[in-house]
């Protein structure tokens, strides 16, 4: 055999040997870990370079951590690693009962809902409510202890099939399709909402802003009195 | 000969060993003579005290019969097995156990993942994302909110205590007002106190008029209205 | 762009999304698990035989395990790569006899597996060869006493580096001289070892069967007289 064709035979070995190594490492390899399985005096840099190239548009690549090196999924399949299992459950009443009065009356705080459901409001109705892609933190609201405003998403709009915000029925709507009773104290109205920009008396949310109220406990602790 | 019976797993890799020991292929093995060595295997271990599992007492005792039928010539008329046929017999499951061992000695040298072939070393899991899918309608909605709305209603519905004369009462008042006063004197102008006030007003007319008429049947008084509309007069039957 | 290389891009992403998937796990995968990610019409077969073919020479394999499929290191470069250390507790003679018997004589009754060893089996080894993975119960025998039958596995498979349970070693020859009939002498049909379906003779298991063989201590017992 020529030397050269020798040579390009210890070549493919190397790299067959990179090859196995690093698929079979737990975790990624570095030039001490590597080279004593190559033959002596291999480029073991640019035989990497090689499987680097040889790798590129695959399916997985050869990536480089630091000093070391790995093979990891290609990144823009890095979805076949991710599985979404999505499990429908309805929506509790007290979610429901939340979300409807933010859909009405936002922007609106927690305890503003709290004083209109007359119970207080857990913190994880309105987590469910976030989670769901319903409900947003829209700013805060400038009073004493500026607490979290609430308002629907488009998300909102989506699920419940609304072209916009306004379409919510009002009063007079309510009353014809029977749901509200037609026996209303004088002074009963249904606030037009606003999921649109920050009214004047809402601040922006600071972009860390984790959305926790001061005196929600407070108020939780005051509202069966309150109605 | 001295032979630890603990070393073998059962009777039958015993008469194995002891086949190989004939270095003769299986095929060619003199089943004769290795029932006579298994007998003799076994008698050493009796007479050493030895236990014996029931194993290979069963096997010896079958080898002693294999032994007999081997000794006597086959009677055609015989149903049992004859020796020829126990000794194949015998002769298939040694060489099907030995088949089975060299079987397992191949497998377990064959290249072994783990050891000599291996699998993705750092496999990338799976992450899965569990997500719920919240469900509502917006009839649910809808309910949810005027539910609450209708709640907050104020709840001041208190039943209004209507003042009412009932007939004894009237009675009672215009028995008191009356009194023995035997003028002509209108109704209304004994019930004026009464009449005075809006709430008393229909109910005080209505009462002791039906009461006063009451009284005249039962003869305690008087009434007479001289023309439609004109004052009713009330006064003590004499 | 042309239909073909259209086509061929379709093409070239199946196999990228393959060589992923079979990159990323550590067990072998089946159509189940391959085919949802692929395009419509995929022709799977063919495109893991291409996977196959462009990774024959290189230092990690693509290799079939039954139904399915994995990348192992390259079985020539064992020598490089042998880890002795990793080696479990070896398995004790009673254990890798059962095994082979069971891979061999599948599906398998255990007190078949009995007679064949002239021994009576302890629970425990067929306990061992089940945690490794190798061994399953397959189902129930359709004969008295309804005995569990068991037979080998995928894991087994991929362990022992066989294509598919015909591929065990010397199993033309076992067969040609009779010696995997359970049924002595020779008889006429010599059975072939079978790790799929459900023979004709067995019923599947039920969900919760625990595995206990009703007749098999009795069957132990017996076993030295029943030949």
């Amino acid at each position: 055999m020529e030397p050269n064709g020798q040579h390009s035979d210890i070549q493919t070995r190397n790299l067959r040997v990179l090859e196995a190594l690093l698929f079979a490492a737990k975790e990624p390899l570095g030039a001490d870990d590597l080279r004593p399985y190559l033959s002596e005096n291999a480029d073991l840099a640019d035989l990497l370079d090689q499987l680097q190239q040889r790798y590129q548009h695959a399916g997985i690549n050869l990536v480089q951590r630091g000093e070391k090196f790995a093979f990891r999924t290609a990144e823009d399949l890095s979805f076949l690693l991710r599985r979404d299992d999505v499990e429908q459950k309805p929506l509790s009443r007290a979610a429901l009962e939340t979300l409807s009065i933010i859909a009405y009356h936002q922007p609106v705080t927690r305890s503003e809902i709290e004083e209109v459901r007359g119970v207080a409001t857990s913190k994880g109705t309105l987590d469910v409510l976030m989670e769901a892609g319903w409900v947003r933190m829209r700013g805060r609201r400038r009073t004493p202890g500026r607490p979290v405003t609430y308002g629907t998403t488009m998300g909102f709009l989506d699920h419940f099939g609304l072209e916009q915000i306004t379409d919510l029925p009002g009063l007079g709507e309510l009353k014809g399709a029977g749901l509200l009773s037609s026996n209303l104290p004088p002074d009963f109205s249904v606030p037009k909402p606003s999921d649109g920009d920050l009214t004047s008396d809402e601040d922006p949310l600071e972009p860390d802003d984790a959305g926790d109220d001061l005196l929600s406990d407070l108020d939780a602790r005051n509202q069966p009195n309150e109605t | 000969m001295y032979v630890d019976v603990k070393g073998y797993e059962g009777p039958l890799d015993l008469l194995l060993d002891l086949a190989r020991k004939q270095k003769v292929d299986l095929a060619h093995i003199s089943v004769l003579s290795l029932a006579e060595q298994y007998l003799g295997f076994i008698q050493t271990l009796k007479e050493r005290r030895i236990e014996v599992a029931a194993d290979y007492l069963v096997m010896a005792a079958w080898l002693a019969y294999l032994k007999s039928r081997l000794m006597v010539p086959h009677d055609d008329e015989d149903e049992e097995p004859s020796g020829e046929e126990m000794a194949a017999l015998l002769q298939f499951r040694l060489k099907r156990l030995e088949a089975m061992r060299d079987a397992a000695g191949q497998l377990v040298n064959r290249p072994r993942l783990g050891r000599d072939i291996h699998a993705r070393g750092d496999p990338e899991s799976i992450l899965t994302t569990k997500t719920n899918q919240w469900q509502a309608t917006y009839y649910d909605l809808l309910r949810a909110y005027v539910i609450q709305r209708e709640k907050s209603f104020p709840q001041d519905y208190s039943v209004k205590v209507r003042t009412v004369w009932s007939l004894s009462e009237a009675e009672e008042i215009l028995e008191r007002l009356i009194g023995q006063s035997a003028e002509w004197v209108p109704l209304q102008s004994y019930l004026s106190e009464y009449l005075a006030s809006t709430e008393e007003r229909q109910t005080a007319l209505a009462s002791s008029f039906t009461a006063s008429l009451e009284m005249v049947r039962q003869g305690q008084i008087e009434l007479r209205q001289s023309a439609p509309f004109s004052p009713l007069m009330v006064r003590r039957k004499r």
